[in-house]
């Protein structure tokens, strides 16, 4: 016996919810990073729950939050290293103050 | 004569003066003797041509018309041809004859010209086209050349254009005239579109109904007169339209007579004497323009010779004595009697060209052009123009047995005739006039002895040949008429009793009064001049009626401040509005990109929120 | 067991997420996403996802977290410095979050959807196999070369030794920075 | 020669230029320019062929291709002259040569100015040539952009100003034509952009016409710098460089014209009858403001520009009033007209890379230091005032009697912008050419051989054409005839 789909999907909005608060919240790229992650994973977490709820014969959610884990380590690195240059470059990693693209 | 050779001649006439221009255009800017020689070439040529054309022609009726599309294919309405009668003939003759004279002229006169191949180039070109508009068929050709006519004057008048003078007074002639054009064109239009043709055999046979059709109050042929009369108004000098000519003698002196005499001022005449076939066609109103034609002619005549009194520029004087003829001739016209207004345009060219050559060989001589310093000089002892400037002057006035006293008289036997007495009245004053600033001129040169200057004093070799032709032309071209060129046309000679013989007596006599007193202000020096009386008087004529300034005032205090008012509109208001949507734009455009603020989580708070959006959208919560 | 772990792992989650985005302390921060994804691979076993589940950990929590923590190890210290919350900002944060995640919220709650899932559990891990081989050949392939160049890229950006225009510009750019009374960081 | 695809080797003359351009070093201006001057050579020389090959006694389109090119949408490449389009791809091939010739003076990134010049030049043949209405408005808007960029990186006095307002005036107007294209594409009987096709059988209904023509008429007539939307073109000419100038107010400014006479009065003639009123008086405004205006400039390239909105306007006088009179004469019009301001920019181009002002109060004598570019350049103002025996004055004559039938009074009051003309012409031409010599002019020399062949050929074709014009109207008379029989 497991819990509904909607306790699944309950946990993911609530994740992916935090996802936004702290994407908007943060000041510092890491924290942006972390709150990314979040996001990420949450989306993931629907994609499990629908998979086997809804289709427990196939794995297609599966396999697609394995890519989602795939990319999200792919964008973890990067962003990283974007880190790292933006930390070279303006000697901070404060969002508010990396606006060069400012109009 | 066949009809194909007439053509040809015709041709060659017309075409010689051209190939000269181009030819010295081409190939002898430089070489000014071979450029003076290819120029007399090509206008001998011409006036050869010419008189054997008119050998060639026998009778009245003589009319004989080549058209070839021009403008369009196919399309004979605007087509360049010739057209041969005896009006065109003689006319072609005149000119002919004319432009020789005065080009051999120039050699002496223009010797020492650092650009004299230039002149002959443009007096070959102004010869061409006067030609051209002689032989036109059809009024769209008459433009054409009416207007090449006008860029020569433009040329020549300025040909000494590193004056500013010089190049002011051709401006001046060239768009004076073209105002006058305006009513060329219009006359054109209102022309075509009435009629539907624009050749001047076709718009004589056109039907009445058609000339007479009601146009914007007054009916088409009214219309066209009145445009073509401003267009003379402005070629031939008539009032408004004269200030151009007296300043016209900025050019050399025998442009000055080719202008005078043969050229563009006899164009506007002879334009004239062309439509005069709009006389008949007409209604009552279009008999009424052509009499306030004449009325302003008349008006010209008496205006113009008022102002020859007071000028002391030898030119000048004989510039507002043409103004004044041209409006005798065209009062002839204006009244129905084209064929003494042409006789008198006829003779006019004879005398007014040995005038002017002699006033040429005076300046030359003198470096001067006013009378008094070219007495001073001792301009009296010069023979040849001495005697030339007797012999034109004793025409011009108008007495027996010159040239000018036969076809003046014509003129004023019309008027008699057809019971113009208010025209005889002012048009007997005008001779009054004319007999009294021409010998002004004349006793003002003998009455002074010259201070010892004369060695300097020569006539050039090449102007004593023109000077004596054209006092015999001034001599006999009125019997030249009468005896040879009268029979050509049509009107029958109507012995009107003794009206000949008054307005002959009467004229003559006033003529003579007009000498005496001058003589007797500037020769004995017995009477005061009465301009010294009438100081006022003086003065508007030495204001020229205040015409020029009149000029001055349209050009600076109405037409430059309103195109002026105009460019403020463009940069203000044209340009301006442009510039405000700009501004505008960009400011929409500022308020837009104050969004952009560089920073990552504004961008995702308002992306969340559209998306929210979207989704509430799709959803339909 | 699997009602354990559903609870278990949902508290994890949960509390590890909001340990991630509120906790002043970047480090705390990465620590709690640390927390969360463990949670989260808690979460898949229940539904018969035990080989994602070993690779959220091994991946994520294994790869992921530990590099977050490795780069602020590695980083200047700025992550030390614990500036002030902006109230208005956590205000703004709460909102939009709040915003968008309420329809999804009532889309999850009103929209009938089956409670219970297949009676029996599947072996998905050889499934997984199968359709990586087959159906998904293709875009596994190209998952790996996006790593693949993501690890390049990483590389390029990273060392990035700065040229003399670009120091120019950094120095410009940091003087910008510092104008604006800069090095607060970390929050 | 009938096999041989005239009309396509035309357009991809400069085609080939731009590619050969390309592959050419950067550095080697001199192989850059003499390319460009072969393949304008070519393109002359093929337009010569063509119009001396055209049937004179043919009102219909001649030297006909067509391919398929885009056939979901009914679009084909289809090419082909018939009165107007014969005169203006020729006057287009010379002022492309004059203009390659003039530009040879440029020293600056001259292989990006070749290219740019070539492709502008391509999309005003295919623009004179095509018959699809698609193909059309590509090649038109191919001919408007490289304008941007000349004018903003090789102008002069304002040039980004001056490049922006007339690329957005002008792109405003393209948008005009484009929301004209596709109401006509949607609302006609046949879904095709085919000239034929849609002149045929379109069967647009008079509502539909009377809302898309004045869309045509604003939109093309933009380009054609009609009154009151003329103020990019005299910014835009005195800004642009000299071959520029001569192109753009010489080609470009014909292709607005060409525009409101094929796309607008042939297609749409019950618009065109409706508005025939509106357009007109915009055009006789645009006469005689243009020419009053002008009398106010300083600037010799101002006047120039602000006689060409006079200019443009008779073209646009004729086309309203459209009799076939009136058209035959602006089609005259948009040959001598190019011609002459193709003269007049190249002359005035040709002062300023000597002395580097156009102020017109800074010449003096000019006749006298330098006679033959002064001669071309009298020529060209003589012919712009309308002076028989040039070029300017048949078109003009034929403009006037053909739009007297249909506005009388209309065209009495433009008339007077010949005097209006002659009275800025002449002041100019005194001031600059005769009269002493300004004491600060700097040395003029006279025209070098090769620069003086653009100058002297333009001046020889205005006299050629005034003289015999019917070299020019036997092509143009059929059309007009054809078109409102």
């Amino acid at each position: 016996m497991t819990a509904g789909l909607m306790a699944y999907m309950l946990i993911s909005v609530t994740m992916f919810g935090l996802g936004i608060y702290g994407l908007m919240e943060r000041r510092n790229l890491v924290g942006l990073l972390i709150s990314v992650e979040l996001m990420l994973n949450a989306a993931g977490i629907n994609f499990m729950a629908f998979n086997y709820y809804l289709m427990p014969d196939k794995v297609d959610g599966q396999i697609m939050t394995i890519f989602v884990i795939g990319l999200a380590a792919a964008e973890a690195t990067l962003f990283l290293a974007i880190v790292f240059a933006v930390f070279r470059y303006y000697r901070s990693i404060n969002v508010e103050k990396v606006d060069h693209l400012r109009g | 004569m066949s009809e194909l050779l007439q053509i040809k001649l015709t041709l060659t006439t017309v075409l010689a003066p051209i190939v000269s221009f181009v030819l010295i255009f081409l190939f002898f800017l430089r070489q000014h003797a071979i450029a003076r020689w290819v120029s007399l070439l090509g206008i001998t040529t011409s006036a050869a041509c010419s008189t054997m054309l008119l050998w060639s022609v026998d009778s009245p009726a003589h009319h004989e018309t080549v058209s070839l599309p021009w403008l369009l294919p196919g399309d004979i309405n605007f087509s360049i041809g010739l057209l041969l009668d005896p009006l065109s003939l003689v006319m072609l003759w005149i000119v002919a004859l004319i432009g020789t004279l005065v080009q051999m002229y120039s050699f002496s006169y223009m010797e020492d010209d650092a650009n004299q191949a230039k002149f002959f180039a443009f007096i070959s070109l102004f010869c061409f086209a006067m030609m051209g508009f002689t032989i036109a068929p059809n009024l769209f050709q008459s433009y054409v050349f009416w207007e090449l006519v006008g860029l020569g004057s433009y040329l020549l008048i300025g040909f000494w254009n590193h004056l500013p003078s010089a190049a002011t007074a051709a401006r001046k002639a060239f768009i004076v005239t073209r105002l006058g054009d305006l009513g060329f064109f219009a006359a054109i239009l209102v022309a075509f579109a009435g009629l539907g043709s624009v050749d001047y055999a076709g718009m004589a046979a056109g039907k009445n109904s058609l000339w007479t059709a009601s146009l914007g109050g007054l009916d088409v042929a009214t219309w066209t007169s009145i445009g073509l009369f401003l267009a003379v108004a402005g070629k031939s000098a008539q009032f408004p339209l004269y200030g151009w000519l007296p300043d016209a003698m900025e050019g050399p002196t025998p442009v000055s007579a080719l202008i005078h005499a043969a050229t563009m001022v006899a164009a506007g005449v002879y334009l004239l004497a062309r439509n005069s076939f709009l006389l008949t066609v007409g209604s009552e109103s279009c008999v009424i323009a052509w009499e306030g034609i004449a009325a302003i002619a008349m008006l010209t005549a008496l205006m113009s010779g008022a102002v020859a009194i007071v000028q002391n520029d030898i030119k000048r004087v004989f510039a507002y004595s043409t103004i004044s003829q041209l409006g005798y001739m065209v009062v002839g016209i204006g009244t129905g009697a084209v064929v003494a207004g042409m006789m008198h345009l006829f003779t006019h060219a004879f005398f007014k060209a040995l005038l002017f050559l002699s006033a040429g060989a005076f300046i030359h001589a003198a470096h001067s052009n006013s009378i008094q310093d070219i007495a001073r000089a001792g301009g009296s002892r010069l023979k040849v123009p001495m005697y030339s400037l007797l012999a034109g002057s004793f025409a011009l006035a108008g007495l027996f047995p010159f040239a000018g006293f036969y076809s003046k008289d014509a003129i004023l036997e019309h008027l008699l005739v057809e019971h113009h007495y208010i025209f005889l009245a002012a048009a007997l004053v005008g001779v009054l006039v004319t007999s009294y600033y021409t010998f002004r001129v004349i006793f003002v040169m003998i009455s002074e002895k010259g201070d010892g200057h004369d060695h300097h004093l020569h006539t050039g070799a090449w102007m004593v040949p023109p000077l004596v032709l054209l006092m015999i032309g001034a001599l006999f071209s009125g019997n030249i008429w009468n005896f040879a060129v009268k029979h050509w046309f049509s009107i029958k000679h109507v012995e009107h009793g003794n009206a000949a013989l008054i307005t002959a007596l009467v004229s003559s006599g006033v003529a003579l009064i007009g000498i005496y007193y001058s003589w007797r202000v500037f020769y004995k020096k017995s009477s005061a001049d009465p301009m010294e009386k009438m100081k006022g008087l003086a003065n508007v004529l030495r204001e020229k009626w205040y015409l020029d300034w009149s000029y001055d005032k349209l050009v600076h205090a109405i037409y430059l401040p309103f195109t002026w008012l105009l460019n403020r509109i463009e940069l203000r208001f044209v340009k301006g509005a442009l510039d405000g949507i700009g501004t505008a734009c960009m400011n929409v455009a500022r308020g837009f990109s104050r969004l952009q603020s560089g920073e990552v989580q504004q961008y995702f708070g308002l992306m969340l929120a559209a998306t929210a959006v979207v989704i509430l959208l799709i959803t339909r919560l | 067991m699997d009602t354990f772990l559903f609870i278990t792992g949902a508290m994890l989650a949960l509390g590890g997420a909001l340990i991630a985005v509120a906790a002043r302390h970047l480090f705390r921060a990465a620590l709690g996403l640390s927390v969360a994804l463990a949670g989260t691979a808690g979460l898949f076993v229940p539904l018969s996802g035990e080989f994602i589940s070993v690779v959220q950990i091994l991946v994520y929590l294994g790869a992921v977290a530990i590099a977050v923590v490795f780069i602020l190890m590695l980083s200047p210290p700025f992550y030390l410095q614990r500036p002030k919350r902006n109230k208005w900002k956590v205000l703004a944060a709460a909102l939009v979050a709040l915003v968008f995640t309420s329809p999804l919220y009532i889309t999850t709650l009103l929209w009938p959807q089956p409670s219970r899932g297949p009676s029996e559990s599947v072996d998905t891990t050889a499934k997984i196999g199968h359709a990586f081989l087959k159906d998904y050949v293709f875009p596994f392939e190209i998952i790996s070369i996006v790593l693949t160049i993501a690890i390049i890229g990483a590389i390029v950006i990273a060392r990035d030794l700065p040229s003399d225009k670009r120091l120019e510009r950094a120095a410009q750019a940091r003087k910008l920075a510092d104008d604006e009374n800069s090095v607060e960081a970390a929050s | 020669m009938d096999s041989l695809p005239l009309l396509s080797l035309i357009l991809l003359c400069p085609v080939v230029g731009v590619v050969t351009l390309f592959a050419v070093p950067d550095h080697k201006a001199t192989v850059v320019k003499w390319v460009s001057f072969t393949v304008a050579a070519i393109a002359m020389l093929l337009s010569l062929i063509m119009f001396i090959g055209y049937d004179r006694g043919n009102a219909g389109f001649q030297f006909v291709e067509q391919y398929a090119w885009l056939p979901g949408l009914n679009s084909t490449y289809h090419v082909g002259v018939d009165g107007t389009g014969a005169v203006l791809v020729l006057l287009n091939a010379i002022v492309m040569l004059t203009g390659v010739i003039t530009s040879f003076s440029v020293q600056f990134r001259v292989k990006e100015y070749f290219i740019l010049f070539l492709v502008l030049v391509t999309g005003v043949f295919g623009s004179f040539i095509c018959l699809d209405f698609l193909l059309f408005f590509i090649f038109f808007e191919i001919a408007v952009l490289p304008m941007y960029l000349l004018i903003g990186i090789w102008g002069s006095t304002n040039r980004e100003y001056a490049a922006l307002k007339l690329t957005l005036m002008l792109l405003a107007g393209s948008g005009l034509v484009f929301a004209g294209l596709i109401m006509t594409y949607f609302n006609s009987a046949v879904r095709s952009f085919d000239f034929f096709a849609l002149k045929e059988h379109a069967a647009l209904s008079p509502d539909m016409q009377n809302i898309i023509y004045p869309l045509m008429f604003l939109g093309f007539g933009t380009l054609a710098a009609v009154f009151p939307l003329h103020n990019w073109s005299p910014d835009g000419h005195v800004a642009a460089p000299t071959a520029v100038s001569m192109l753009h107010a010489g080609v470009l400014m014909k292709l607005g014209a060409y525009g409101v006479l094929r796309y607008g009065i042939e297609m749409y003639p019950i618009g065109a009858e409706t508005w025939r009123t509106v357009a007109a008086v915009m055009a006789a405004g645009g006469v005689v403001y243009g020419a009053l205006v002008a009398a106010q400039q300083t600037d010799l390239k101002y006047m120039i520009g602000y006689s060409s909105v006079s200019h443009m306007g008779l073209v646009m006088f004729g086309l309203a009033a459209g009799t076939s009179y009136a058209v035959s004469g602006a089609v005259f019009q948009m040959f001598s007209h190019g011609i002459m301001t193709a003269l007049f920019f190249s002359a005035v181009g040709f002062f300023y890379e000597q002395s580097h002002t156009r102020d017109i109060s800074a010449y003096g004598g000019l006749a006298r230091k330098a006679p033959w570019v002064s001669i071309c350049f009298i020529l060209a103002g003589l012919a712009g005032i309308g002076l028989p025996g040039l070029a300017g004055f048949p078109a003009e004559f034929m403009i006037f009697v053909g739009a007297y039938e249909k506005f009388p009074i209309l065209t009495l009051i433009a008339v007077p912008s010949l005097v209006f003309g002659a009275f800025y012409m002449l002041r100019v031409l005194q001031r600059v050419f005769f009269g002493p010599e300004a004491g600060h002019t700097p040395e003029i020399r006279d025209l070098s051989f090769f620069g003086g062949t653009a100058r002297v050929g333009l001046a020889a074709l205005i006299v050629l054409f005034g003289i015999m014009p019917r070299l020019l109207s036997d092509v143009i008379a059929p059309y007009a005839e054809a078109l409102f029989k």
